[in-house]
């Protein structure tokens, strides 16, 4: 059974058929949205399932002619880190759809009467699909394709559904994206013209460009469509506005997932394929990896917007996560994955429970806030564990993934008389900055007096408690048990360096164990 | 001795350009533009009897036909509009702009 | 070019004859002012002032001037298809009946838009 | 008497869907002469459509039976070579869905010949009607565009730019609505249109001059063997080059275009956006690629210099545009600075058929979806006709959310995004160029792509994200000929955009010979 | 000519082909060219004479008869008498063009005279040369090229005396030469189809013999001159050269009755004036010289003169070639003796609607017999091609004379219906109403419908 293509389709024909429900069928709309989001959930959990972290790389391998004029094909395949993130997907969608229950239908207090219901489902259950595709795709045009794509159904959720400025947002999204892209596209069509192999199947041009100017050049034309995608500084600045303008559904979406194609096409596609010139450019990464965490964490400080506030944080932790990725450690790149996985849960909570407050309050400014803790005590939990787990509390999830990018970086051996453990320590600053803003958010918005337009604040409803339980549960299950995660990341991670031929580890199967041990 | 035509086409083109370029009513842009039809035709009959082959009076030939369709279409604009607007300079004709 | 040169010879002729005429005009001829007799003619009435360049034309003229052009171009193709038409053989009859029958198509056209009527 | 003149010979066949069109155009004008005013309209369209879909089937029925000539047609003056056949398909097509358009309803003015606002004018209107005359020149303008195409040689290059022009000329002065805009537009193109035809002519001339041929084959025949050191026919053909590139708007010679497709019908603008610029490249293809094809060497640095400033012109003047059709038009002529890119990218024979062969299939979908993009357009009315201005299309999404969807999906197609025609159409045109040592200028159109993105999602924040106008315009009902050229666009962007490969492989076989010499 | 016969082409007395001319000294040249405008300035003198006296006898009357014997100064005086005129310039007048027009109109009118044939090849002096000044591949074009000019004479001459009736003449005259000069152009289409030359001297050679024709297995001898053979394109040239030159009956733009005097109105008298009335009568040589040349035979004597084999050497020919133009003026005079002036309106319609059609479809009527002439074409194509042609032409006459004749019907209902209106209610309309006596108003049937209607 095609299971990748299956879950593409899933959601694709979900999105159409939710389209040509009659109008005015919006509750039915939701519900079939969320019953297709949960199928596609399903199915994942049975790929997972079947996935064998010690199998080949890649795993249920689909590859058909698509346009064989230009050599691509319709080309899917997952490894670990793939899966994963698939994995993290599929979990997340319904989730958000449940979150999103009423966002569309222009109820709260501050927004403007909104559009079609279904539209927004539909584009929700489009994304999906694209994010899937996006992951899976072992075709680096198909993959270019799904990268693409995926930006104009998160368009128009923004543009259409978005806070006061959602239309400005919505364009620097689009624009910064769709630039980045484009730079990736010349250096695709220039990697298919260099390699000369009339395919643009993954596994078949790793390894192919050795050239050191040419892989430079199209490193840089990859790496900087990416570090705009994850973002990273100074490419960030599209996503706070456009995190603080999209409903908190499509915000959960964007920076739990879409960003993390960025760090994904870092680690699969820039280390891979261009093994010299990343090596040539991890200093440069590096530095801006770092800039990134110390800058995002200072601003996100001096924040007065809920969501801008927590866009900044995950610019910071975008920072951890391409550091991890560019030290080409096995500890790092590991920690890297996981943390994207992680940190798609924690700020997943985070939006999801500041888009509740909002919701309620009518307002994204934490001064408005006061003392929530005490009239919804529920909500304020929720908020505090998904802080804490932002800020790697140990016992929270991202805890386990910053420590081993922080160690991963720390060990990584010198190169060009460059000691790593230098961005390392510097990378921890970030750690403590991270425990203010959090806290200090929390402690404003949620401790302290009640303020009087609180006051009457709903705790969680049925539905709202749905939404976060499951992720709150899986940051604490995470936290304490990374193990199942590690297993399937780690073979796919130490191939991923065995090409870019760094890796301390040669055999990577008693690696992978030994780390399972070890956490 | 075929230079002296080829300088005196150039000349006609050349004038018929300028023309185009520099008058304002839109007859006698017109009229220039016919003007570069013509020095054309002078270039090319001047060019065949250079090469010795009848090409180049053929095509002269055509580009007469050409340039009589052409006067055909052009006045029956210009008319239009002239009527229209009773002026036929291109300067009043400026609706169209960015 | 030899075939050119008599053509020029007797255009000297004749245009130093007409010009000859033109410029002796005034003097071979008696000169009596009269304030009349110098306006353009209109039957006796003042003549009405025509403006520079000839004013408005009725849009007739220039009809029948580009029906003119076209039949004329048209005649142009004609020539050299009849001096050669026994060389070209039957090609050259397939043609001329197609042009002409074009010709006819586009004349018919202007016939019955009544382009070919006076008033 | 005279030396024997051999009668030539003409291979009908071959000719047949040229043929065919121009036929229907003729008998088009005795529809007009004969048929009573009431029936013409009703005799127009069929004779019309039929006589473009039957063309179609002649080309196919080429393709198949026969396979693509080898000679050129009528003593070597006409190519109906692969390339000639693929895009003589391409304009029929095009022509076809133009046509739907153009016999939709009432965007012709009822007498031309009447002042506007005169009384003569009030009776033409209320007698109902339009000038039928629209249906047999567009026919003759697009019999234009195909010989334009398949000329192989440049006086029939010549004869078929002025037939295809001249009909153009008039149909822009035609539009019912804003008539002396549309006279003006007239006007203008007329003019430079006319000026740039002499140009074309006297770079004719000169290289007529140097090669003592119009042949395309003898021109570079002669270049081979002379070297190409001489300043006559570098002017000519830089002369060549003005007329072509005015003809298919690339900078500097851009600026007829968005007054032209601005003051136009839209229908007519429609056909001329997308057959005359297939036509036109078609053209600026054989001149530069068949007959100065050994001078490659000399006329690359221009080429790459006005392809250049053709998509930065295209893509910034587009921005600052306030005027829907005039956006449309810069972005026409952002796309014809792509497409030259394509013709840059020369090479040895499999590179040309690449590159040729990505140019047919980038002039395809640019010439759907533009025809698309302009039935939306003609669909957006107010009182005073069409609403050109921007700003009166704020919130049509609210109103209108399908037609506004389909309009935002066309111009996601002009902007190259995945998963519509136009991102397959520019990878084809700039997958060949990287490979052909073009890739400075593929970074450049990629830059000016992303420019040229921002003026798109500009119309569709303004779609979508703006609130209505309280009086905004009014979405017309579409006919039936609206409503079909809108799925057919809108189908084609889809399918070509996620299913391109028949049309690729279409278009590989058509380029895989190359242009006969 | 292909169908020629070795032993007619023996025969066929020798005249000058392309090849002979352009051979001559330049003075030879200037003797020809001084003759042929001493001739042409000669016989405008002659033809202002002779049409005057013509035309009195054909009206019963006497003519000029005190200047000289038969009053053969008459002219002379007249000229004389406007070169002592005064020479009247008009104030608004532009001066330039006023003073050009007249030049304009007069050097190319003596200009077509250039490649008329006079005669054969002579001893002229010591040099063997043709009686003919020139000869070009394309003389007839260059006739209608001067013609061509000759409009701008007229043109400018209107346009330049800035007075209403002079600018309308110019420009109904302009429009009416250049009208009738397509139907002349396409009238000459047949001779060159069986001449298979534009040349003037080639086509006078080849009316020299007819060819032979063979019609299911008879051998026809085809006449030798054009007239006879292509009668409709003879007929049609008859009428346009009578339109080409401004006589009557298609004398309108200077009719007295219609524009005061056309476009030289303000062309009051004196030199000016002679020279427009020159070029005039150049003119009128010119087409008939071109009649001759081209459907007459040329200088070639007629047929009871032509058995004796001197008439078509040495100065002979120019004999019959004068007699011949003598002839063909004559008929000129004639036909303004006989026939009314017709409307302006009858006149383009008649150029325009009749001649044009008739001319292109007697054209293809020629080519397809001429391509039956030529043995190695495919018969049947052409006899395909022959009665596709037919049949077109047919079909066209039918539809239209049905159709005018439906129009002619209708409307005599109408201006029935309306007379019996009328009859019985006199003042219908509220006005007063003429007396019934006027011819409208006796009904369709005795009223002749205007043709210019249809």
């Amino acid at each position: 059974m095609p299971w990748l293509s299956t879950l593409i389709a899933v959601p694709v024909v979900g999105a159409v058929a939710v389209a040509l429900l009659p109008k005015g069928a919006d509750k039915l709309a939701k519900q079939v949205a969320l019953v297709v989001s949960l199928v596609v959930l399903a199915l994942t959990l049975a790929v997972t399932i079947q996935f064998s972290p010690r199998g080949e790389r890649f795993q249920y391998v689909e590859t058909y002619d698509w346009i064989p004029s230009f050599g691509v094909h319709w080309g899917l395949a997952v490894d670990g880190i793939a899966l994963v993130l698939i994995a993290l997907s599929a979990v997340l969608v319904p989730v958000v759809i449940l979150a999103s229950w009423h966002d569309a239908d222009g109820t709260g207090a501050d927004n403007p009467p909104k559009r079609s219901v279904k539209t927004y489902f539909s584009l929700l259950l489009v994304l999906e699909a694209m994010m899937i595709g996006v992951f899976a795709a072992t075709d680096i045009f198909l993959f270019y394709v799904f990268f693409e794509a995926m930006l104009i159904p998160m368009y128009f959720m923004i543009g259409s559904y978005g806070g006061v400025q959602r239309s400005y947002a919505a364009v620097k999204f689009l624009l910064y994206s769709l630039f980045g892209g484009l730079l990736m596209l010349v250096a695709v069509i220039a990697l298919y013209g260099i390699a000369g192999r009339n395919t643009f199947m993954f596994p078949e041009l790793v390894g192919v460009i050795t050239d050191p100017t040419t892989q430079k050049w199209l490193f840089l034309g990859f790496f900087i469509a990416f570090a705009i995608k994850a973002p990273l500084w100074p490419f960030h600045t599209w996503l706070p506005d456009a995190a603080a303008q999209a409903p908190a559904g499509a915000a959960v979406l964007l920076v739990g997932v879409l960003d993390k194609v960025g760090t994904y096409g870092m680690l699969r596609f820039c280390l891979e394929l261009f093994p010299d010139a990343a090596k040539f450019f991890t200093p440069l990464v590096l530095v801006l990896a770092v800039v990134g965490i110390v800058y995002g964490a200072i601003v996100a400080i001096g924040q007065t917007d809920m969501k801008r506030l927590i866009a900044y944080t995950s610019i910071s932790h975008f920072g951890f996560i391409a550091m991890g990725v560019f030290a080409m450690t096995a500890d790092s790149a590991a920690g890297a994955t996981l943390y994207m996985v992680n940190h798609g849960f924690s700020t997943g909570v985070l939006f999801l429970v500041a888009g509740f407050l909002i919701y309620r309050r009518g307002s994204a400014y934490i001064a408005d806030y006061g003392g929530v803790q005490k009239v919804a005590p529920l909500l304020a939990g929720a908020f505090l564990i998904a802080g804490l787990s932002g800020l790697s509390l140990p016992g929270l999830s991202s805890f386990v993934s910053e420590f081993m990018v922080l160690i991963g970086t720390f060990s990584s051996e010198a190169v060009a008389g460059i000691n790593y453990a230098v961005f390392a320590i510097i990378a921890t600053t970030g750690v403590i900055l991270a425990a203010i803003y959090i806290l200090w958010m929390y402690k404003r918005v949620a401790g302290g007096p009640t303020a009087e337009s609180v006051a009457g604040m709903k705790d969680l409803n049925g539905r709202e408690k749905w939404v976060v339980a499951p992720l709150i549960a899986l940051i604490i299950g995470l936290g304490f048990y990374p193990k199942p995660l590690l297993d399937v990341i780690n073979p796919a991670v130490d191939t991923t360096l065995a090409n870019v031929s760094v890796t301390e580890h040669q055999a990577p199967v008693p690696v992978a164990e030994q780390k399972g041990a070890g956490e | 001795m075929t230079t002296h035509y080829l300088v005196l086409s150039a000349l006609l083109f050349a004038i018929g350009a300028v023309g185009v370029l520099v008058r304002r009513n839109a007859i006698v842009v017109f009229m220039c533009v016919e003007l570069m039809l013509n020095a054309c035709n002078l270039a090319f009959v001047t060019f065949a009897r250079q090469h010795g082959n009848l090409d180049g009076q053929l095509i002269a030939f055509f580009v007469m036909v050409v340039a009589a369709a052409e006067v055909v279409v052009g006045l029956a604009i210009i008319v239009t509009i002239f009527r229209t607007r009773r002026s036929a300079s291109v300067d009043d004709a400026n609706l169209l702009k960015y | 070019m030899e075939l050119y040169l008599p053509i020029l010879v007797l255009a000297v002729l004749a245009g130093g004859f007409a010009v000859f005429s033109v410029a002796i005009a005034p003097f071979t001829g008696p000169k009596r002012w009269n304030r009349a007799k110098l306006d353009a003619y209109e039957c006796g009435i003042d003549p009405t002032p025509q403006p520079v360049g000839g004013g408005r034309f009725p849009l007739k003229y220039m009809i029948t001037a580009m029906l003119f052009i076209v039949f004329d171009i048209e005649i142009i193709f004609l020539y050299p298809w009849a001096v050669a038409f026994d060389q070209l053989g039957v090609f050259g009859l397939v043609e001329m009946v197609l042009f002409i029958a074009t010709v006819l198509v586009a004349y018919a056209y202007v016939w019955r838009r009544k382009g070919l009527d006076w008033d | 008497m005279n030396g024997a003149i051999e009668a030539p010979t003409i291979e009908y066949g071959q000719l047949m869907p040229m043929l065919l069109v121009f036929g229907a155009a003729v008998v088009g004008v005795l529809i007009e002469a004969l048929a009573p005013r009431y029936l013409r309209k009703a005799i127009h369209v069929p004779v019309t459509l039929l006589s473009l879909a039957g063309a179609f089937a002649l080309i196919i029925l080429q393709a198949v039976r026969d396979g693509v000539p080898e000679q050129a047609s009528a003593m070597g003056a006409i190519a109906v070579d692969g390339p000639a056949l693929f895009i003589w398909g391409v304009i029929l097509v095009l022509a076809f869905i133009s046509m739907l358009l153009i016999n939709d309803d009432d965007q012709f003015v009822a007498q031309a010949a009447a002042v506007p606002g005169s009384p003569e004018e009030e009776d033409a209107v209320a007698q109902g009607g339009a000038h039928t005359e629209v249906y047999p020149l567009a026919l003759f303008a697009i019999g234009g565009m195909l010989l334009f195409s398949s000329a192989n040689d440049l006086l029939i290059m010549f004869v078929a730019l002025e037939v295809m022009s001249l009909p153009l000329y008039l149909l822009c002065g035609l539009a019912r609505r804003r008539r002396l805009l549309s006279q003006e537009a007239s006007v203008k193109y007329f003019l430079l249109g006319a000026f740039s035809s002499g140009f074309f002519l006297y770079g004719m001339a000169l290289v007529y001059g140097f090669a003592g041929t119009v042949d395309l084959g003898g021109i570079s025949s002669a270049l081979a063997s002379v070297g190409g050191q001489d300043s006559l026919l570098y002017i000519g053909v830089a002369l060549l080059g003005v007329g072509l590139f005015f003809k298919i708007g690339a900078a500097p010679f851009q600026a007829w275009k968005p007054d032209v497709y601005q003051g136009a019908p839209t229908p007519i603008t429609a056909l001329m956006a997308s057959g005359t610029l297939v036509a036109a490249f078609g053209a600026v293809l054989r001149v530069f690629w068949v007959a100065l094809g050994n001078l490659d060497w000399d006329w690359r640095p221009v080429m790459w210099a006005v392809a250049i400033l053709t998509m930065v012109v295209g893509a910034i003047l587009a921005i600052t545009q306030t005027d829907i059709k005039r956006m449309l038009a810069y972005s026409s002529i952002a796309h014809a600075g792509f497409l030259l890119i394509g013709v840059i990218a020369t090479g040895d024979a499999e590179q040309n058929s690449g590159s040729l062969s990505g140019i047919l299939f980038y002039l395809l979908t640019y010439g759907i979806t533009t025809v698309g993009a302009f039935a939306v357009v003609t669909m957006v009315r107010d009182a005073g006709g069409e609403a050109g201005h921007l700003s009166r299309w704020a919130g049509l999404g609210k109103r209108s959310p399908l037609l506004a969807g389909i309009f935002a999906f066309f111009l996601l197609a002009f902007a190259g995004i995945p998963l519509t025609s136009g991102f397959f159409g520019k990878y084809a045109v700039f997958a060949p160029a990287v490979s052909g040592g073009a890739l400075g200028l593929v970074v450049v159109g990629v830059i000016s792509s992303a420019v040229a993105a921002f003026f798109y999602v500009r119309v569709i924040v303004l779609m979508f994200f703006s609130e209505p106008a309280a009086d905004g315009p009014t979405v017309a009902l579409p006919s039936v000929g609206t409503a079909a050229v809108v799925t057919i666009a809108a189908a084609a962007t889809v399918v070509l955009g996620v299913f391109p490969q028949p049309v690729l492989d279409l278009a590989d076989q058509a380029a895989s010979a190359l242009f006969i010499r | 000519m292909s169908t020629l016969s070795p032993a007619l082409l023996a025969a066929a007395p020798a005249g000058p082909s392309l090849a002979d001319f352009g051979k001559d000294p330049l003075w030879i040249t200037i003797i020809k060219a001084v003759f042929i405008f001493v001739f042409l300035l000669l016989g405008v003198l002659f033809g202002v004479w002779f049409e005057r006296k013509l035309i009195s006898r054909m009206q019963d009357r006497y003519g000029p008869n005190r200047a000289g014997r038969f009053g053969l100064l008459q002219s002379v005086a007249d000229g004389l008498k406007m070169g002592l005129k005064e020479d009247i310039t008009p104030r608004t007048v532009d001066k330039v063009l006023y003073r050009l027009a007249p030049i304009i109109l007069v050097v190319p009118a003596f200009l077509a005279f250039s490649i008329v044939p006079f005669g054969p090849m002579v001893w002229m002096f010591g040099q063997h040369t043709p009686l003919q000044l020139t000869d070009m591949p394309v003389a007839v074009l260059f006739v209608l090229a001067m013609a061509s000019v000759g409009v701008y004479g007229i043109v400018l001459a209107g346009w330049s005396s800035r007075s209403p009736y002079a600018i309308l003449g110019g420009l109904r005259s302009s429009a009416q030469v250049v009208s009738y000069e397509i139907a002349m152009g396409l009238s000459f289409v047949g001779v060159f189809l069986f001449a298979g030359t534009l040349s003037t001297s080639e086509i006078v050679a080849a009316q020299a013999e007819g060819g032979t024709v063979e019609l299911g297995g008879f051998t026809l001898n085809l006449p030798s001159w054009y007239v006879v053979l292509l009668i409709p394109s003879f007929l049609i040239y008859a009428i346009t050269m009578l339109g080409e030159t401004n006589r009557v009956p298609f004398d309108l733009p200077e009719g007295e009755g219609e524009l005061v005097g056309g476009f030289m109105t303000e062309y009051s008298s004196s030199l000016k004036f002679a020279l427009i009335m020159m070029a005039e009568y150049v003119n009128v040589f010119t087409v008939s010289a071109l009649s001759i040349t081209l459907f007459f035979g040329g200088w070639r004597a007629p047929w009871p003169i032509s058995l004796w084999d001197g008439a078509n050497v040495g100065w002979w020919p120019m004999l019959w070639f004068f007699i011949k133009l003598v002839l063909v003026f004559s008929a000129f005079v004639w036909i303004r003796a006989s026939l009314p002036r017709i409307r302006y309106d009858q006149l383009m319609a008649f150029g325009w609607k009749v001649l044009i059609p008739l001319n292109l479809g007697w054209i293809l009527m020629v080519a397809t017999v001429r391509a039956l002439q030529v043995p190695e074409n495919n018969r049947a194509v052409v006899f395909t091609l022959a009665a596709v042609v037919l049949v077109g032409i047919l079909a066209i006459w039918f539809r239209f004379d049905t159709v005018l004749q439906r129009r002619r019907e209708e409307k005599a209902a109408q201006i029935e219906a309306e007379f019996a209106r009328l009859q019985a209610e006199p003042e219908a309309g509220g006005f007063p109403v003429p007396p019934l006596d006027l011819p409208h108003y006796h009904g369709a049937g005795r009223k002749e419908v205007p043709s210019g209607s249809n």
